[in-house]
């Protein structure tokens, strides 16, 4: 894989099926490109698996059929004391947050960096600055199980973005945050953006995926398309897709398995 | 090289308090082992040397010195006679009354006593005696005289304390494998608790070596710290039985107490173990994470 | 306390106030009733002290000042062999789920019956049913940690209601799932307590709570206060209100101590 | 009773795994020490009441056994005459061969030996005795005559083993104790590991002897494997160390061996370790409960 497709896509997935174990196939066929410097949304019922694609993208499953390239390199081929140099470059928020119950808030989001073996006044530095800015800087030494759900998402948002990651994956970020929290968190994640990372966020907010006129992936019945929406807000037509009623949401994965 | 303490959440499960206290235990347990072991080979051996001769021809005192003599010049022949015999030699009276001193308690007595003479008597380890054959030829020389396999339950107690000392390097070896075995657990335990961080790390850009460190490093602080309390207990007792030990001397048991080198040896336990605990940590560590991703 | 009363009202709260440890008062001076067979929301911006409040209702939280009853009980006085009893009659779904990981989604919504004693038979029955109910069915005997977020959210909240409880607390319970799944949650949560029970469900999503006439809790800086909204769904001028900006959440409970 | 199996995800933690070899190895020393114990209280037993006369005098032989009858009787009238005697008897000439057989290795040897004569003297444990005036008056009498603290080398040997009995009995406490931590420190870990699981149970409505029951039957179940591993290779070192011991018959040590309720004591060990480890468990999970809302 050549430097130049390397440095234009982020990700590159080309026919990729995922099953777990012996259970049925979550993902079938999935196709798709993430392209340098792009923001991306990732949609789908409950169960269709979007943190699975995610798992993918991240690095924490293999696909079981398919090749799967990020950053140029095809996850399945690359070996294991490979795979940490490419880590560093993605940060993750994951649905249920995942933060170290006994670190501090401070030495959850320095994370990343000591394990990147950066100097410790660097690291002092870079997390002070950005727990200040997302507005934790009070709550810096306490631990994490004494922050409400809503305070844990910006941790975990803190942790994801504070090694300037290329790849940004988000699941759910906004999921214990209101409309207006929300918001402010989306627009971090746009400014970083800017600043050169690929940003994809998984979510269950249609409202806001609609908002923002991003390239949209779907996921549903194991297969996954891309839909991309006009520049400006606009209820859309599809929306009408999700209402389906409560025992499809429970048998999503049995749907993909036929 | 500690860096800024662990990322992983040791100090909440208590096998932290515990593992040092285990590792005391078996640390303990092999010095005073140890211990045992250095005494009783230097004992032996010197009692091994001692019962080179494998036969003893002992012969009831005359009524005069020259009897006595003429005596055991009859057994020296028939013994010097015999093929197999590589060696024959007469006990000093002196070493005979130290045989029975500790017996009677006094040296007085025992020269005092008509002593028996006595013959040490070597025999070729390669070809078989007839025991039978000499033990009537001596007995026909002179009257009275008897020939015994030497020491026959002094032959058993050296065959004891060899036994002894054969479990007591495979107590050793147990307490070594024990103790690997509590730190592989231990380790292993770690994994299982700290599954999910660890699975973090990795997520987050760890490399094995980086999560394989911060439980050899425990290991190692937890191993030493339990060695040094076990060495502790250990010379203690070993102290307390050097004094008993030192009250009997002169009976054949603990002639030997324990020389410099062999405290030296003592020294290493904890090292060692702790060594042990920091390699095993970190090769269980290396291995169980090759299997994720 | 009379039986009276201890039929009319779940829960009553008088002057109540709670701080963590050395930290500062998250609530002050809070003063509700909870009434039979009664429908409430508790909304409030994130770190305002929703979850805190709800566990003073469940029994995981005693307050520092102030009296809190809960089935006529006082929970400060109240000697601890007496709180499984209570606890019964109390179904909780949290903010994080906590589900046994270890254990199959049967078993997790098992778990309420079993605790109490019930016969195998008859919580084999109950569980089953409540699972096709859900629409679980075909996950029954998988462990929980192979569910997607939304998922788990159906198995946390069987587990809360399997038991029938009288008073039924669920902390941001659509927060995995979209906008139609969450009307039929809410749906269920309804039926129940047309059937007897008193119901309290924390949430961000204002739109759900504006919709439904219910009562609806307000805690922000430390206090509460009531709000009933009429019958039908009307876009509130205190929404407003919670447009805070992200500074803000982090220090919600900073601003509680001045 | 056992009820659905276990809500805790016991099984996921290797503690299960590790614990039992553990408990094993405890109750392997539990079983060695109280054989040993047991075996060694009955030898010295036997030793002591052989010692109850804390003096021996003893009368070289004389050239005719007139000479030995006079001077026995004149020691005899000298010890009856001091007050601090309680008792004074001649020792037969049986029990002096007895003595010395084993150290000369043939009764015959020793019957040819002219035989001192020993005279057994039992004192008072209640008042001093002057030893230095008795023994001037006897060496007075019977010139040649010593008098002696009563085999001072058979005293320190029946302390050295009687020390040894009270270190088996200490390291027999300390492994109980050892045990007791073991589970409470397993107990600990799984009740921190666990403590989210418990805290969720607690929510849902089960009493703390509901939880305490999951840890102690588990406390039961892997102390009681744990034990009968333990007395079963402990029962198969006995037996080889007795069928060892039995071929030092003759010899003063291992004179006993373990009789039927020695073993009967044994057997109680892996069940006592299950009930140490089960109520530890219990009492241990009860106390840090009432500390949880
Ligand atoms: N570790 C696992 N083992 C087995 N099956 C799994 C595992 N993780 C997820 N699944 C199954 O894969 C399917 C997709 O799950 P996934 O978590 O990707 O869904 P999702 O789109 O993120 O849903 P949600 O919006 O509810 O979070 C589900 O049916 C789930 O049961
Ligand atoms: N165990 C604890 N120890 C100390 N402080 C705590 C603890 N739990 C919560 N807090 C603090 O109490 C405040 C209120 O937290 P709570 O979880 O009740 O908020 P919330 O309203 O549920 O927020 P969210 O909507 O984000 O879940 C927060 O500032 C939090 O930091
Ligand atoms: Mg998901
Ligand atoms: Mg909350």
């Amino acid at each position: 894989m050549g430097s130049a497709e390397e440095n234009q896509f982020v990700a590159r997935f080309e026919g990729v099926a995922l099953r777990y174990e012996r259970g049925p196939e979550i993902l079938r066929d999935v196709s798709f490109d993430l392209k340098s410097d792009s923001f991306y949304f990732l949609t789908g019922p409950s169960g269709a698996g979007k943190t699975t694609l995610l798992r993918l993208l991240y690095l924490s499953l293999k696909p079981t059929r398919g090749s799967a390239a990020v950053f140029g390199h095809d996850i399945a081929k690359t070996p294991r004391d490979r795979l940490p140099d490419l880590r560093r470059k993605i940060g993750v928020v994951f649905q249920n947050f995942r933060l170290l119950e006994h670190l501090s808030v401070f030495d959850n989001v320095a994370l990343p960096l000591r394990v990147a073996g950066i100097r410790e006044e660097d690291v002092r530095r870079d997390v002070a600055e950005l727990l200040t800015w997302v507005g934790l800087k009070d709550h810096v030494s306490v631990p994490t199980p004494t922050l409400s759900g809503g305070q844990q998402q910006l941790v975990a948002i803190a942790r994801a973005v504070v090694g300037r990651p290329k790849l940004i994956l988000a699941d759910e970020p906004t999921g214990n945050v209101d409309e207006a929290v929300a918001s402010r968190l989306i627009h971090l994640f746009q400014e970083l953006n800017k600043l050169g990372a690929t940003v994809v966020i998984a979510t269950h907010n249609h409202s806001l995926a609609d908002r923002l006129g991003y390239r949209r992936f779907n996921v549903d019945g194991g297969r996954l398309w891309s839909e991309t929406t006009s520049d400006t807000a606009s209820p859309r037509a599809v929306a009408g897709g999700y209402r389906r009623d409560m025992t499809a949401i429970g048998n999503a994965s049995g749907t993909g398995a036929a | 090289m500690l860096g800024h303490g662990s990322d992983l959440p040791f100090e909440r499960d208590p096998l932290a308090r515990f593992l040092p206290w285990l590792i005391a235990f078996m640390a303990y347990l092999a010095v005073l082992a140890l211990a045992g072991v250095q005494v009783l080979s230097t004992t032996v051996g010197d009692w091994h040397s001692d019962l080179n001769g494998s036969l003893t021809v002992q012969i009831p005192a005359a009524e005069t010195a020259e009897d006595d003599q003429a005596n055991v010049g009859k057994v020296m022949d028939i013994l010097l006679d015999t093929v197999n015999v590589s060696h024959a030699e007469v006990v000093s009276e002196d070493r005979v009354v130290a045989l029975l001193e500790p017996w009677l308690g006094d040296k007085d007595i025992a020269r005092e006593l008509p002593l028996p003479q006595l013959i040490d008597v070597n025999v070729r380890q390669d070809r078989p005696l007839d025991f039978d054959i000499l033990k009537t030829r001596i007995e026909d020389a002179v009257p009275g005289a008897t020939i015994d396999n030497h020491g026959v339950w002094l032959r058993h107690l050296v065959q004891l304390i060899r036994t002894t000392e054969i479990i007591t390097v495979v107590v050793l070896a147990l307490i070594g494998l024990i103790t690997a075995g509590t730190v592989v657990f231990a380790t292993r335990t770690g994994l299982a608790i700290h599954h999910d961080a660890i699975e973090l790390l990795h997520i987050i850009g760890a490399r094995d070596s980086y999560v394989a460190w911060q439980f050899a490093r425990r290991a190692l602080l937890l191993g030493l710290k339990g060695g040094l309390i076990g060495l502790v207990f250990g010379a203690a007792t070993l102290f307390a039985l050097g004094q008993l030990a030192a009250r009997l001397q002169g009976t054949m048991l603990f002639e030997h107490g324990l020389a410099p080198h062999h405290w030296a040896v003592l020294a290493i336990v904890p090292v060692t173990v702790a060594l042990i605990a920091m390699l095993t940590a970190r090769i269980t560590v290396m291995r169980s994470l090759t299997s994720m991703l």
